[in-house]
C-alpha cells in the first residue's frame, strides 16, 4: 500500500511539474525556471518508479542509465545549434524505441494472454512506435545527408505504400480479435518498421521539419499508449503534452509554408523541373551584382538597417559575423533590427536559436507582424541567406506554388543587399522577382566569405 | 499489465487539452528550445523501461528493458541539456555585457 | 460509492489546469455570462441527484433527491437560459440594423 | 458492460462539451456556438445517466426535473438585468443544495460503513456544500436588500468565527478516522451552515461580489468531492471548472479594487467613519453644479465623448436613455465611446452586460488600457454613475485606500461632467477630488431623469 502511494503522488507531482515546465516557455524570462521544474518532475518520477517492488534488482538499470548519460551528454555539449534538426529526428526515435521494447516485452512477456481492449492499446503502440524508429532515422538520414535528401520516387509508389498500410490495419484489427497470435504481432512490427522508411523516402530533405513534427506527434501517442497499457498517468499524460507540441508546430509550419500536409507526404513535391523552366524563360531580366567595398559603403552610411537572415545563415554558419556587422553599424550610429519569418530556415524558431547564439538580444528579433510596416523606412534591408521568405511572388502571383504564404516586405525598403551564392532558388525552388528589383543589389559568394569582407571593409571606412 | 480503465481516457483527453492550450503560447522565438523540452519529457518512458530493466520478467524482457532505459535516457539527459543550453543564449538587451 | 481510485486525482489536477487557461482566456467583456455558464454548468450535479430520485434507495433518499434533482435543474434551466438571452444581446457595430 | 460503457462515453463527451462550451467564451463571436455545445453536453449527459441500471422508477425524477424547469425559466426570462448578482448567489445556492443532499442521502444510505478516503471526500462535500448554501442565501439577501446591507459587526466577532471553524474542522477529522460516527457528521453539517451565515454577516453589501465569486468556487469545489464520492468524472471535471471560474474571478476583482481576500473576508470595511471626516474637512472647496440646458450644449457641440458608466447607471436602471443620449449626438455629428473599468458597477462585466442589453455594439465598449490614451483628446467626457473609477486619488494619493488601483484618466479630458444624486461617496467610502476639479460640473439628480432632460434639450437644440 504505501510504495503504492509513493508512486502515485511522485506521478502526479510529475505530471503536474511538465506542464509547469512547458508554460514557462511562453516567455524567454520564465523558460529557465520552467525547465527546472521539469527537470525536477522527471526526477522525481525516476526515484519513484525505483521504489516499486517489482524491481528487484538494480545493476542492469544502472547500466541502461549510465550508458544513456554517457551518450546523450556529449550531443549536447558539441553538437552545434545548426544539428538540431538532426538531432530531434534521433532523439524521436530513441523515444519511439523505447516505447516500442516496452510493448514487445510486455507482449512477451505476458504471452499474448492480453485483454482485448488492451491488446488494442499494445498493438498501436508498438505500430507508431515502430514506424517512427524507421521514419525517424530515414529523416535523421537525409538530414544529415547520410541518404539522398531528394526525394525518392518510383513508379507505383503509392499503390504500394497504401497496400501496406492496408494490410498492417488488417493485422492490427486480427490481433485485437486473436491476442495471441504472436506471429501476426511480430510481423506487424516488421511491416511498421518498413513503413517507416516507406513513408519517408518520397519526401525531399527540406520537407524533413514537418515530417519530424508529425513524427513527434506519433512518438507522444505511442507513448501515451504505453501508458494505457501499463496503467501509467504520467506517460499518458507526457506523451499527450509531446503529441499536442509535434502536432501544433506541424499545423503552423504547413500553414506558414502555405501547404497541405497531403501535399508535403504524397506531393513528392515536383517543383524543380518548373522551377527551371520559370527560371529560363526570365534570364532576360538584368540582376545588379556589386561589390563587398560598395555594399559596406552602403551600409557604413546607412541610418536604419534591417537584417533578414534565411536558410543561407544557418549553411554558412554565419551568425557570428552578422552579429559582429550589426555591431559595427550601430557603432557607427545606425540602428539595426532583426526580422524573423516564422519559417525562415529549415526548423521552427531555427533564426532565433542561432542569433541568440552569437549574443543578440531577443528583444531585437522582431516577428514579421511586428516590423512588416518598417521597411518602408529603412535605408538597407539586408539578406542573408533567406529566400523564399522575402518572395514578392507570394503577394503578387496566384500562380505560383506560394502564392498566399506570407513574407517579409523587404521590396519596399529604400535599397536592398542580398547575399546568396548563386541565382539559385530556396527551399520552394522557384525563382524570386526580388533580385530583378532596380533597388536591390547582389552580393554574390559564401555567407560568411562576404560579410566578413563587409566587416574589414567598413572597419576601414 | 494492470488492465484499462475507461477514466485513463479522461486523463489522455484533458492533459491533449492542457497540452494543446499551453504549447500555443509558447511564442515563435522558443520554438526550437520547445522541440527539444519536449524530447526531454518524453524521456518518461523511462518509468515503463525501469521496471522492465528491473524485474525479474527473463532475459529477454531484461535485455530489451536495458535497450530501452538507454534509448530514453539518453533523450532525457541530452534532452534537457541542450534545452538549456539554447535556453541560456537568449538574453534581453539589458542583460548584456 | 464506488472507491476512490488516485487517478481521479488526475482528473481532477488537469481539469483545475484547463479550467485555469481556458477562463483566463475569457474577456472582461464577457465576464457576467461567464459566470451564469458556469452556473449552468455546475449543474451537472443533477447525475448524482438523478440516480438518487430513481433508484430506490428508500423514502429519505427519494425525498432528498428529489429536491436535489429541482435545485440542479433550476440552475441548468436558468443558467442556460440567462447566458443566452445575455449574448444574444452582445452585438457588433455591423450586425446593428 | 454495454450501459456502462454508454455512461462511460457519455460523461466523457459532456466533460469535452463542456470545456468546448468555455472556450467559446473566448469571443464574443463564438460565444453562442460554445454554449450550444455546453448544452448538448449537459443533455448528453442527463440522457446517459437516466439508462443506468441503477434507475428503477422515474416518476420521481420527472416530477424534479419538470419543478427545475417551472422555478427556472421564469427567473431566465423575467430577472432584470441589473439582478444578475443575485441571482448567481441563489444559483450557488442550489448548486451547493444538490450537492450537500446528494452527500447527505449518501451517507444516510451507507449507515455510515464508509471507508475512510471515500468518507474524506464525502465530509469535504457536505461541509463545504452546507456552508455555501447559507453564505450564498446571505448574500442574496443582502443584495436583494431583504437584510441589511451594511455590516454587521460585533465584539469578539473573530473570535466565534474561528472557534466555530475550528470546532468543524475537528469534527472533520474525527469522522475521516471514525466514519461511523452519524451524529459527529450530522453536527458538523449543522455547523457548516452556521459558519456560511457567520462568514457573510460581517461583509458589506458591496463586497457580495467578491464573496459570490468565492462561494462560486467552494460550490465548484464540493461538486468536484461529489465526483470523487460517487467515482464520477463528469462531476470532477465540471466541478473544477466552476471552481476555477469562481477563483479567477474573485482573484481579479479583488486586485482590480486592490484589496487581499483577507481585507475582504475580515475587514468589515471601517471606512465609512474616515470618508465622512475627509468629506466634511474639504467642503470648502468649490464645487460647479450645471443645469441639464447647459450640459445638453455643451454635449451637443462636443465632436467626440466618451461615456463613462458606473454603478450608478446600474442602480438608474438607465442604460437605455444613454444609448439614446449617444446616438443623438452621433446623429449631429459627434463621436461617442464608452470606457468600461474592469470593476465598475458590482460585479464582472457589469457594464457591458447592461450596455449591450441597450442594444450598443460591443466593437464601442472600450477597455480600460485601449481607451486611457485618448481622454486627452476628448472634449467632454460623460461620467454616468461612476465615482471610485475615475477617482484620481487612486493615483496620487499614497495614503487613500484606493492608492495603486487603476483608474480612468478621465480628469485628462478637456472638460468632464458627472451625473449623481449627491455629493456621497462611492462604494470605497472615499471621497473624490475630481468633483472639485476646475473642468469639472456635476449635474445632480437621478441619472435616468437627468439624461432623459438631456436628451429632450439636445432634441431641441
Ligand atoms: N523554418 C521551418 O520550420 C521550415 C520548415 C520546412 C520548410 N521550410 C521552408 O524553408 C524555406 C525557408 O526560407 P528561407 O528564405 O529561409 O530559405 P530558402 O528559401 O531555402 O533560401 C535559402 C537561400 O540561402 C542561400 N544560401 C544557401 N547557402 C548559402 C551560403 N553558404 N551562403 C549564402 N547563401 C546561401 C541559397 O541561395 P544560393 O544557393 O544561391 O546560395 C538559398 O536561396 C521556406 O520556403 C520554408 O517554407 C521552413
Ligand atoms: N465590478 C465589480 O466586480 C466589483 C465588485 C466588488 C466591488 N466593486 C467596487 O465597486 C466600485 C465600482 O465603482 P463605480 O465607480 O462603478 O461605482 P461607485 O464608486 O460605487 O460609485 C457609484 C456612484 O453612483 C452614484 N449613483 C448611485 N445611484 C445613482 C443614481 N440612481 N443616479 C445617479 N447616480 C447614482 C452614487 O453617487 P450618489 O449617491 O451621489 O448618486 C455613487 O457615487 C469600485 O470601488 C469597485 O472596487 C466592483
Amino acid at each position: 500500500m504505501i510504495p503504492g502511494v509513493v508512486i502515485q503522488v511522485a506521478y502526479l507531482a510529475a505530471a503536474v511539474l511538465f506542464i509547469l515546465g512547458l508554460r514557462g516557455l511562453a516567455s524567454p524570462a520564465t523558460a529557465r525556471r520552467g525547465m527546472l521544474y521539469a527537470e525536477i518532475g522527471m526526477l522525481v518520477a525516476i526515484v519513484g518508479t525505483l521504489v516499486q517492488h517489482e524491481i528487484v534488482r538494480y545493476d542492469w538499470i544502472l547500466v541502461g542509465l549510465v550508458l544513456g548519460s554517457v551518450i546523450g551528454a556529449p550531443i549536447a555539449i558539441y553538437m552545434p545549434m545548426t544539428a538540431v534538426p538532426q538531432r530531434t529526428a534521433i532523439s524521436h526515435m530513441c523515444g519511439a524505441l523505447a516505447a516500442t521494447l516496452v510493448g514487445i516485452a510486455e507482449y512477451w512477456r505476458l504471452r499474448g494472454q492480453v485483454p482485448h481492449a488492451e491488446m488494442a492499446a499494445l498493438a498501436f503502440e508498438v505500430m507508431f512506435g515502430a514506424l517512427t524508429i524507421t521514419g525517424s532515422f530515414m529523416a535523421f538520414g537525409k538530414l544529415q545527408e547520410l541518404v539522398k535528401g531528394a526525394p525518392i520516387t518510383y513508379r507505383g509508389q503509392n499503390a504500394v505504400n497504401l497496400t501496406l498500410f492496408a494490410v498492417t490495419l488488417g493485422l492490427f484489427g486480427y490481433l485485437v480479435v486473436q491476442p495471441a497470435a504472436a506471429h501476426v504481432f511480430y510481423a506487424m512490427v516488421g511491416l511498421a518498421l518498413l513503413i517507416g522508411v516507406f513513408l519517408v523516402l518520397p519526401i525531399g530533405g527540406a520537407d524533413m521539419p514537418v515530417v519530424i513534427s508529425l513524427l513527434n506527434s506519433y512518438a507522444g501517442l505511442a507513448s501515451a499508449a504505453t501508458g494505457f497499457v501499463l496503467g501509467n498517468n504520467v506517460l499518458i499524460i507526457a506523451g499527450a503534452l509531446d503529441g499536442a507540441s509535434g502536432f501544433i508546430l506541424s499545423i503552423l509550419m504547413s500553414r506558414a509554408m502555405n501547404r497541405s500536409f497531403r501535399n508535403i507526404l504524397f506531393g513528392a513535391f515536383g517543383s524543380q523541373a518548373t522551377a527551371a523552366a520559370t527560371l529560363s524563360a526570365t534570364t532576360d531580366k538584368t540582376v545588379r551584382s556589386i561589390s563587398a567595398a560598395d555594399a559596406a559603403i552602403q551600409l557604413a552610411y546607412a541610418r536604419s538597417v534591417i537584417v533578414v537572415p534565411g536558410y543561407g545563415m544557418a549553411v554558412a554558419q554565419c551568425q557570428h559575423q552578422v552579429a559582429e556587422l550589426a555591431e559595427l553599424i550601430e557603432k557607427r550610429g545606425g540602428s539595426v533590427k532583426f526580422a524573423i519569418h516564422p519559417v525562415a530556415g529549415r526548423m521552427p524558431g531555427h533564426m532565433n536559436v542561432l542569433l541568440a547564439e552569437a549574443n543578440i538580444p531577443y528583444d531585437r528579433l522582431y516577428d514579421m507582424e511586428d516590423i512588416n510596416g518598417e521597411f518602408e523606412n529603412t535605408d538597407v534591408a539586408l539578406v542573408i541567406g533567406a529566400n523564399d521568405v522575402v518572395n514578392p511572388a507570394a503577394r503578387n502571383e496566384p500562380s505560383s506554388p506560394i502564392y498566399g504564404m506570407p513574407i517579409l516586405n523587404v521590396d519596399r525598403a529604400k535599397s536592398i543587399i542580398v547575399l546568396k551564392r548563386s541565382m539559385n532558388p530556396g527551399f520552394a525552388g522557384i525563382e524570386n522577382a526580388l533580385f530583378y528589383n532596380p533597388k536591390c543589389s547582389m552580393l554574390f559568394g559564401n555567407a560568411k566569405d562576404s560579410l566578413v569582407q563587409l566587416i574589414t571593409e567598413i572597419k576601414a571606412a | 499489465m494492470s488492465g484499462i480503465s475507461f477514466i485513463e481516457l479522461y486523463v489522455f483527453v484533458l492533459a491533449a487539452f492542457v497540452g494543446y492550450q499551453v504549447i500555443s503560447r509558447v511564442p515563435p522565438l522558443l520554438h526550437t528550445p520547445l522541440m527539444s523540452a519536449t524530447n526531454a519529457i518524453s524521456g518518461i518512458s523511462l518509468v515503463g523501461s525501469l521496471v522492465l530493466a528491473g524485474a525479474n520478467y527473463g532475459t529477454v524482457a531484461t535485455v530489451l528493458g536495458v535497450v530501452a532505459v538507454t534509448a530514453a535516457m539518453t533523450n532525457v539527459v541530452s534532452g534537457f541539456m541542450i534545452t538549456d543550453r539554447m535556453l541560456r543564449m537568449f538574453k534581453r538587451g539589458d542583460d548584456r555585457k
